[in-house]
């Protein structure tokens, strides 16, 4: 038995450990670090229908415990994405899990139409964090019937499975939650990064181009673990958590809040290895702990120990 | 590419600038002047690694220098550093200067501003090696950080000038190689973006390699913090970790 | 002219900083480390109509840069905050600010009324992060209209200016924001503590005795900085800023992003002395930043230099 | 009331078990045992202080001894400083065992637990020193984490009870008391709490003072974190920080 082994709708995952979305690009550069068909699966950088350059630099900040970035979604397009990234990820033995993102639901619709029916790309992730252009720049993520009117129509195009990922700035998070779940989504990520910025104390000026960005690593950690906890007692659809794991102990905690696999972002800049050191890591704190299999630390901390999601 | 190295020395060499000796086997990996290294100053906080080039690469010795300026957070935890600790430092990053630019008896001009001094270093021991013939610019916003000008004299003719004229010549390296109209076959250039810019402007139409300074994340090409424009090009980049941080002058927006 | 000095409705501060509500007590723990009269003014624990004892222990977890608490509105009611607590700072020379909490706009309007005035009360805060149990228990901090009702009933009866302090919970801050000033508040305070918990990874329970706890300390800076920014640009009432604030350049910060005066919170466990050492850094910081006065900074990072809130 | 003191030596005793000896004038004010220190671990990472007792004042020589367990982020970085760096320590807080309630020739009987065992060695040195007859019972997990057996000896007869019964009598403190029939005018214990629990239930009708443990924030009475309940009271409460962490028993609910 693998004891590390989870089945999500569209996933068959050797491990629970995935880096996320943005902060792997398209795997290539870790690929120098370590063979990537040790990682459960991957998720890539957000893919949007044209090439986008994203926004000026600097892009990223330090905060304390933590790190602002403003990116603004660049990437080469699904064109190139399709012919060149995800062929050269089909060499390693690791599900993909393709971010997308847009500013119409038409751009995502037509992203998630192409991207899904790529041989490797095992499930998508919306990325609902970007502002809606036709509605006036409110965002995908923050609108509970937005966001269930953008994974329906997802839904109804793509040829795999579709897990929401959902932004950390709202006053009501299972809201959020169950209206995507009504939607006919598959699974849920969370947490995409809290809205922050900095602001340099020489020249007053924001240290970012952007001036807002996207707060992540361990800073938030307790706040994805509230989400979870909110979000995996109210809807029963698989949670992949995520926002400032680090290590394996990280994991186990966000297991325990109600988590069926985890993503691994911030933590990759800190160390190129991080996946494969909690992987490593994994089975001895098990042990530890006195636990067979991973899947049963799912939201133990307010199930006693029962199975929340088992896709078996 | 990722190891504990021991703190061999570290020590202030002029007001605020400190000399770091690292060893360890990695140093064996590290070859080419202008490349950096990504270190993480301590367990926790400060969070992320910062980028430091390598100055001085002596394989022999199994150690690698770096100068750094005792600023922020991270390079101010630094400079409390004691020999016998260690660091976990990520590297060698990047792609260096471009030595084969040069041949035997052909002339560098090797232009440093500030803390873009120290890569110029390893760059110019190791063009002398290559028999290249080596003229070396170095300016300082004034006397009290000046650094290194000894060592770069055993390399070649170094001239150093401060904006304030408090030592050398008063005014910028560009002023410099004007007032001595320095000639060259390639110049090699680190220093703040004004300076880049500004021998950019001098030189249209020479070999210019110039290293770039940008807020990185990753630091291997993974998370697109530290990208720069390509000219002409909506959606072209190039990043400053991986595909610099040196850049051949036009090859990047400045 | 004393550089530090800085004018809001109700109080005349001869320098902005202040401990935060919650963090100090009422003054009686941190008068043994120095004189409370060096202070801008103080800022109360929350008083409610009656004695509370508050949640179960543990009260307190540590995250990274960060901690929760669970404290619960401990107090020991207006009664005994009138009869001793206030005459006892009343030794003093520093405006006090009384944070007010309750479960009924009811509660908070007797509070208001009475404390109010008590002769060294200077202005009210009103902690609006407690849930409405009249109102199935909305949160106060997170419906504008019921924030709105909250200020304007309390504004009724308040011998002094109000100020009202903004849960950082919200979808949109902004919006919190303007209701509570067309409601008539006299200021906001900013932030709150965001909503986290942490679970034991040996016991799989949560940390904390209740489950979530509010997260402070510099873990949230970005997040309220980047709050103060947006709302200082929305609003034109002062805001007293807090949030992760350990140091001078952290006071700066907050100004700059929009703040008229900040509170410190958390910083007191560090360090008791916090308060004070920032009141005498900040001089030789302004020197070394070429300003004159510290009002100066107010919006600066938006506002290139002209002054915001002026109370003069 | 908050000093960097400078670490004199930090050493291994046990498994996982330290002794930490620091210096500096802030020495001169600790007096009470069961009285503790605050602190910092490091400048950034961790944030919050640790809360640690006293367990040696040794005001001649100008230093406190500490002894703790390297369990968490804290304490295990705390067991990797080096004797000569310094060390933020706020102190000391909080109140002790109270010496007076014995004179001269009556019977102490101290009781510790784990790593509770520290502070009872400065109450066990001032409690002899007063002509005050000790008794001591350590209980511990395991031989490997016995520590200080033969230091509490030279002030009274020692006894150890280990749960695993690898050292010592098997079973708790309790098992050891009843077994040799231990009299007392006064017991002073520190522990887990359900250490304390069956003390109180063995001796309801004697006077114990227990020391306790709590979850702190500011360690100085500010933040109500450490509150613990007062016995036929909704509202009444008292802090561990600045009402404790010793108290009579009985006087709070354990
Ligand atoms: C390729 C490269 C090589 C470099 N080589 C050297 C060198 O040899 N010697 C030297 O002294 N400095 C060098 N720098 C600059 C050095 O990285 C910064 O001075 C350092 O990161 C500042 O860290 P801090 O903690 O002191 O400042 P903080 O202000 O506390 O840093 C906050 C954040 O901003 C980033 N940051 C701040 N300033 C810079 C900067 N100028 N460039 C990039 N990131 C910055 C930090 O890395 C960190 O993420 C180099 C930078 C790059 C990109
Ligand atoms: C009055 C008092 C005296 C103490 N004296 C000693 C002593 O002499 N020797 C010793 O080894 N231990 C002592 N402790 C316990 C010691 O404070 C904890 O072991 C220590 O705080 C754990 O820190 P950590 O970083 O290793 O653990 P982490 O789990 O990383 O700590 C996380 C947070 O929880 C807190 N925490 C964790 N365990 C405890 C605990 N048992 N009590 C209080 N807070 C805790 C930490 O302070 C920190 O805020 C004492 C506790 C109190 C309240
Ligand atoms: C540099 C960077 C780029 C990111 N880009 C994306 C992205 O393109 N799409 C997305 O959904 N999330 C993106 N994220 C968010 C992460 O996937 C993740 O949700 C968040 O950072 C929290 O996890 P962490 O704390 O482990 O980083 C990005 C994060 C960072 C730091
Ligand atoms: C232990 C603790 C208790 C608090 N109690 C209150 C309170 O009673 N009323 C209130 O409005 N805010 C309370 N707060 C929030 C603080 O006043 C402040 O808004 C928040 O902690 C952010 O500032 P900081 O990061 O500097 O701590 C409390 C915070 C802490 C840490
Ligand atoms: S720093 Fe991440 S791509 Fe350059
Ligand atoms: S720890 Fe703050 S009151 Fe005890």
């Amino acid at each position: 038995m693998n004891r590390l082994a989870v089945e999500l709708p569209g996933l068959s995952l050797k491990n629970p450990i995935m880096p996320a979305s943005g902060c792997f690009g398209f795997g290539r550069e870790y690929a120098k670090f370590y063979d990537l068909s040790v990682l459960g699966a991957i998720m890539i950088k957000a893919t949007t229908l044209e090439a986008r350059f994203g926004n000026p630099t600097p892009r990223v900040a330090e905060t304390p415990s933590g790190m602002l970035n403003a990116i603004g979604l660049q990437n080469p397009g699904i064109d190139k994405v399709l012919a060149e990234e995800l062929p050269w990820l089909a060499q390693y033995d690791v599900p993909i899990i393709a971010n997308i993102a847009g500013s119409t639901v038409e751009e995502y619709v037509e992203v998630a139409k192409r991207i899904s029916k790529a041989p490797n790309v095992h499930a998508l992730e919306l990325n609902i964090s970007c502002p809606n252009v036709k509605k006036g720049g409110i965002a995908f993520g923050t609108v509970p019937e937005v966001a269930a009117e953008l994974t329906r129509a997802v839904k109804e195009v793509s040829a795999v499975p579709v897990y929401v990922k959902l932004s950390p700035n709202v006053t009501n998070i299972v809201a959020m939650a169950k209206a995507i779940e009504q939607a006919g989504a598959d699974g849920l990520t969370m947490i995409n990064t809290l809205l922050g910025m900095r602001i340099d104390v020489k020249t007053a000026k924001p240290i970012l181009a952007n001036v807002t960005g996207g707060l992540s690593g361990p800073a938030i950690k307790p706040i994805a673990l509230r989400m979870i906890y909110e979000v995996s007692q109210a809807v029963s659809l698989p949670i992949i958590g995520m926002g400032g794991i680090q290590s394996a102990e990280d994991v186990i905690e966000f297991f325990y809040a109600g988590a069926s696999a985890v993503a691994i972002g911030t933590a990759h800049f800190i160390d190129p290895y991080v996946c494969p050191n909690v992987i490593r890591d994994l089975p001895p704190l098990l042990d530890e702990l006195g636990i067979q299999h991973i899947s049963e630390c799912t939201g133990r901390s307010w199930n006693n120990g029962q199975t929340v999601y088992c896709g078996a | 590419m990722k190891e504990h190295m021991t703190i061999i020395s570290n020590r202030q060499i002029a007001k605020g600038i400190y000399e770091l000796t690292l060893a360890s086997s990695l140093v064996q990996r590290m070859h080419t002047p202008g490349q950096f290294v990504h270190v993480k100053v301590a367990t926790f906080a400060p969070l992320l690694r910062r980028p430091l080039s390598l100055c001085d690469i002596n394989h022999e010795a199994g150690e690698c220098t770096i100068v750094y300026r005792a600023e922020g957070t991270g390079t101010t935890l630094l400079s409390q550093k004691q020999p016998g600790e260690t660091l976990d430092v990520l590297g060698p990053l990047g792609n260096g200067f471009p030595l084969s630019a040069l041949s035997s008896g052909q002339r560098a001009l090797l232009v440093g501003g500030g803390i873009g001094v120290p890569p110029l270093y390893e760059l110019a021991k190791q063009l002398v090696k290559n028999g290249v013939c080596v003229t070396i610019v170095l300016g300082f916003q004034t006397k009290d950080v000046v650094f290194y000008e000894e060592r770069f004299a055993s390399f070649g003719k170094t001239y150093v000038a401060t904006a304030d004229g408090s030592y050398g010549m008063k005014g910028f390296v560009t002023d410099v190689i004007e007032h001595h109209a320095l000639s060259f076959d390639v110049l090699y250039a680190c220093g703040p973006k004004p300076m880049l810019k500004a021998l950019q402007q001098q030189f249209p139409h020479k070999e210019l390699y110039l290293s770039l300074e940008e807020r990185m994340g990753c630091g291997v090409g993974a998370c697109f913090a530290c990208v720069c424009r390509v000219p002409h090009s909506e959606t072209a980049y190039k990043k400053v970790c991986s595909d610099g941080p040196v850049f051949r002058a036009g090859e990047v927006v400045l």
